[in-house]
């Protein structure tokens, strides 16, 4: 046992025990009383749990109790029964959440088709994917990204846990100019434009976008909170 | 890539073998496809090469083929797949003939590379995809609480409501209330109506030109009741002005109004008389 | 740690966790497998969690997982939400201000217009009105009349300190007739309203009424307490 406030672990552990979605730390902070230490009282639930049938895990920016994954094939829970994603919308979904921020018009081209309008609105209403902002370019596209739910769903503590992103990145797949545009960055190839203009947009991008009016974050969070 | 572009050369002269090869295999269910990337995909997937290692001319002329079956067999084609066999088509000419490059115009080998980019990222997307996919998921694999529990607000409401907000309230319901028939109040103000039967009595006694004033029912006293005298005397004067007895003069904006008796005009002893008896 | 199947112990925690209603021992022993023996294993669940934060608790017709009642008092959060009073909660007060004591329908009376449930509420909640008495009239109402909370408010020394119709004129607060507004300059209008016959209405009544019963005050305090 660590030395933690026994008292400030149990409420810890009740209030996370109640929230069916991941409690962000800023909330547990806000109920927890003033002085609970919460990364120690954290550190010491997660390992109280460790060997149980559930487990506390990190997602995104907050913590949440779910079942031992290793015991799904026994747990004869009711399942719900998600509509399984169309092929397209897995595509959407990964580009999403590997190139993000992106707009629809690089979604499309990645894809090298149109994407028919419920493609996205099916991750939406997910809660998956968000609009993160504005790219500042002419049509003020809006750029989409991935949601906390998104994180949850998948057991995903961050972005850094998608798989293979070291790979896709290493072989210089994770860029979503046109085809064309990628040959200047390509060692292999003669350069087609030069390439410290062409290699600085992926930076420029993160810059370049406008957020979304500010409240919009807040309310996904106070949402996702509920 | 030049060896693929080699070897491409060498397929197409035997063009025998690029149509019959793949196509016993080719799928023709075009709405299993996501676009004509997809397909491109699909069919390069077939030849269980790496894609690095892929012939881009041997894939466009596999393509082009698939295209011309599925019209062969009358099955509707999206314009996006017809847009990539011409493309295709033309890619397959650039690098045939790498002279034709100019210094704009991206190279047969650029373009071949920028298609075999295409297709990797997207390779790598549906890749991604899969595994993402194949991970634990909510509700599937792994489980929330499903009867969660509330912890509420310990609320302290504060109303703000000030003493003028509650006064004004009550005024309002007041008046309202009091106000149960609308009296429209009698106006003490003077009337148009009213000034030109004055000026009218009073019109055949003004030997030559007077000012306006004279003929007020008031002292000036610039309150509301003498500025109504004013402006009613005003309309009046013009009124019978405009009836052609009696005249006006100004010397310029905001001078004195005079006003006269048109009959005295023609010097007429009759009207005069007839006015008077009038009254 | 007793001798319970421990992987049968995960199962049986998972479940619980991830049911909707609390489960009945007969939907337990369906659920987990051949050989479970539910009853050592309930026990020993529950004894685990007898110190913490949640308990596993028999509700209804089955068992459940529940947070700890005591720390649900503590777990709430205590805030200050600043609330705008409707309209019709203004004027009632001040009606109830100038004509206490008055029942309810004296005020639907006076406001010529139904009082929706909530808007005594409000005030009520607010502590600012309460029940002074019955009216010995047929139903015996309950009048209301302000409290010390609303002269507080308020900044008030005594009901006394409420201006009267006199000044609430000289204010310009009663009797603004739109179509008389432009000779707003003058003042020689004459009154609107009689203000004598408003101002005796509460000395009459205060005649004809019964305090009310004391239980009945001692129930209305506590609830303001709450």
């Amino acid at each position: 046992m660590s030395n933690v406030d026994g008292h400030h672990l149990k409420l810890l552990e009740a209030f996370l025990f109640a929230s069916a979605e991941p409690v962000p730390l800023k909330v547990l902070e806000e109920r927890l009383p003033d002085g609970a230490e919460i990364e120690a009282l954290i550190e010491e639930l997660k390992n109280h749990y460790e060997e149980r049938g559930i487990k506390l895990i990190h997602v995104g920016k907050g913590w949440a109790f779910r079942t031992d994954p290793e015991l799904a094939q026994a747990l004869m829970v009711d399942r719900t029964v998600t509509r399984k994603l169309s092929r397209a919308a897995v595509e959407t979904l990964s580009i999403v959440a590997y190139h993000q921020p992106v707009t629809r018009a690089e979604i499309e081209e990645i894809r090298g088709v149109g994407l028919s309008k419920g493609t996205m609105d099916v991750l939406f209403e997910a809660g998956w994917i968000r609009p993160r902002g504005r790219r500042r370019t002419p049509g003020k596209p809006v750029t989409w990204g991935t949601t906390e739910g998104f994180l949850d769903h998948f057991a995903m503590e961050s972005l850094e846990d998608l798989p293979g992103m070291e790979d896709l990145k290493a072989a210089g797949l994770i860029d979503k100019r046109p085809a064309i545009q990628t040959l200047g960055t390509r060692a292999d190839m003669a350069p087609a434009a030069d390439p410290d203009e062409l290699e600085e947009v992926p930076e420029q991008e993160v810059m370049n976008e406008d957020p979304l009016d500010p409240d919009d974050g807040e309310d996904l969070a106070s949402l996702e909170a509920e | 890539m030049t060896e693929d572009v080699n070897d491409s050369v060498d397929d197409f002269e035997d063009e025998e073998r690029v149509v019959a090869a793949p196509g016993t295999e080719l799928v023709l269910d075009v709405g299993g496809f996501e676009g004509p990337i997809d397909v491109l995909l699909t069919l390069a997937r077939d030849q269980k090469v790496d894609l690095t290692q892929i012939s881009i001319l041997e894939l466009a002329d596999q393509y082009l083929y698939w295209v011309a079956e599925i019209r062969r067999t009358n099955l509707e084609l999206a314009a996006d797949y017809l847009v990539m066999a011409a493309w295709l088509a033309y890619l397959k000419s650039r690098l045939l003939i790498p002279d034709m490059s100019t210094e704009e115009e991206p190279s047969g080998e650029e373009m071949a590379a920028a298609l075999q980019f295409q297709l990797r990222r997207l390779e790598g997307m549906q890749d991604a995809g899969a595994r993402l996919m194949a991970r634990q998921q909510l509700g599937k694999d792994f489980f929330k609480r499903a009867d969660p529990e509330k912890f509420g607000y310990n609320s302290t409401s504060i109303f703000e409501v000030t003493m003028f907000d509650l006064l004004s309230a009550y005024g309002e319901h007041t008046h309202r209330s009091n106000v149960k028939t609308l009296h429209i109040q009698g106006s003490d103000l003077f009337s148009p109506d009213d000034a030109v039967k004055r000026m009218m009595g009073m019109i055949g006694k003004i030997p030559d030109w007077a000012s306006l004033d004279q003929f007020l029912p008031i002292e000036l006293r610039g309150d509301i009741i003498s500025r109504s005298a004013l402006a009613s005397t005003l309309v009046a004067a013009l009124q019978i002005t405009k009836e052609g007895k009696m005249q006006m003069r100004q010397g310029g904006s905001f001078e004195p109004i005079f006003v006269k008796d048109a009959a005295r005009v023609v010097e007429s002893i009759d009207d005069i008389n007839e006015e008077k008896r009038d009254q």
